[in-house]
């Protein structure tokens, strides 16, 4: 299937780009994460599917977009 | 409810005013408003702070504010609810947020207001990189409420 | 530290402005500002009200709103607090209280905001005298905070 | 001893005077107000000696203004 990944902020810095559209077998944003970037899953990253708060081993699907953020940091 | 991102300088106290003429329907039927303006200070943390980008997610910023700001209100009486949310670059002194809540009495405007800053600090999709003049930081995480 | 009453109508939001535009110094320093404005209802306890009669007590008003802020605003690091009140016939849909705190921090702004508007419900000399058309009524007692 | 008394909002017009000056040998603003009023004193009554809140037991002297008022209904 194929989803957008998305990275905000420190880490669309340190992953190197801030949208990917790949193609993946991955079942949840946590297997998504690994396949994208080469780094470590800190547990203070969050993670939205399809722009809305989810949890990081919630299922994802064909036409997903997933995005992995810091904290925020707004107001 | 009014929710709006603002990509250049705006003056809360003018939004407000220009606000209430617009619904001046809810002069005579809310008693009681409730405003927070955050504004950008030219320090943090000890060091100085010459300017900052506030990134967000577009889309989910604006959709994550509407929820929390339903969710902060509901059942609460609210009449009226405004937020103002820079984003892009700001300097310091500039206005970054403005949450103003209108109600017949005080205590739910009290509530609302700050319970909707609360929620916002901590699930409105906003990042804040710093330039402290030789460098740029990333603001790890909010102070508490 | 501001304290007015005033005799005729205001626009809060405009006090604000020209108060902050006044007070250029605090927008690089103060973080948070927290405001509420009381305006009056056409309507209390069911029934309509055409206008009301805010009486005080000259010197001692002035003087209990002074204690009042000084109390609620000691050691919670407040940068500036402005209070004006009306006094006076007031009509419907105008301003009767405005409160505003400015601090480094969001937490200190809303606690002392709305300490400042407790206390002034329950210690500051003003009376209401509704205005109900074929008759006037005291106002017994102020809604809970 | 000569006070000054003053009441205010319905207090003023259930006695039928905003400003009183006595003179009186009451101790405190419990006798002072048998003095000045016919009325009995609501125990829901304030009490300010000279601008400041003030126990309606509290010793008064010559010279001072006493007030008295109902709950306060402001902002």
């Amino acid at each position: 299937m194929s989803v957008t990944v998305r990275f905000f902020a420190s880490l669309r810095e340190q992953v190197g780009a801030g949208q990917l559209d790949i193609e993946t077998p991955a079942a949840n944003a946590r297997e998504l994460w690994s396949q994208a970037t080469a780094l470590p899953l800190d547990p203070h990253v969050r993670v939205a599917i399809n722009q809305a708060y989810a949890d990081v081993d919630a299922p994802i699907a064909d036409g997903d977009e997933v995005a992995f953020f810091p904290p925020v940091t707004g107001g | 409810m009014i929710i709006e991102l603002r990509e250049t300088p705006y003056d809360p106290y003018a939004e407000l005013g220009a606000f209430t003429r617009r619904r001046a329907d809810l002069a005579g039927k809310a008693g009681a408003n409730a405003v927070f303006v955050g504004t950008m200070r030219d320090f943090n943390e000890g060091d100085t702070v010459e300017g900052m980008f506030l990134e967000h997610y577009p889309g989910m910023t604006e959709k994550e504010l509407e929820r929390l700001c339903t969710e902060c209100s509901e059942g609460a009486g609210v009449l009226e609810l405004l937020v103002l949310h820079r984003v892009g670059h700001v300097e310091p002194g500039e206005h970054i947020v403005l949450v103003s809540v209108w109600s017949v009495h005080r205590a739910e405007a009290f509530r609302v207001c700050r319970d909707v800053m609360e929620e916002l600090k901590h699930r409105a999709p906003f990042w804040k990189r710093e330039n402290l003049g030789e460098r740029q930081r990333w603001v790890e995480k909010n102070t508490p409420g």
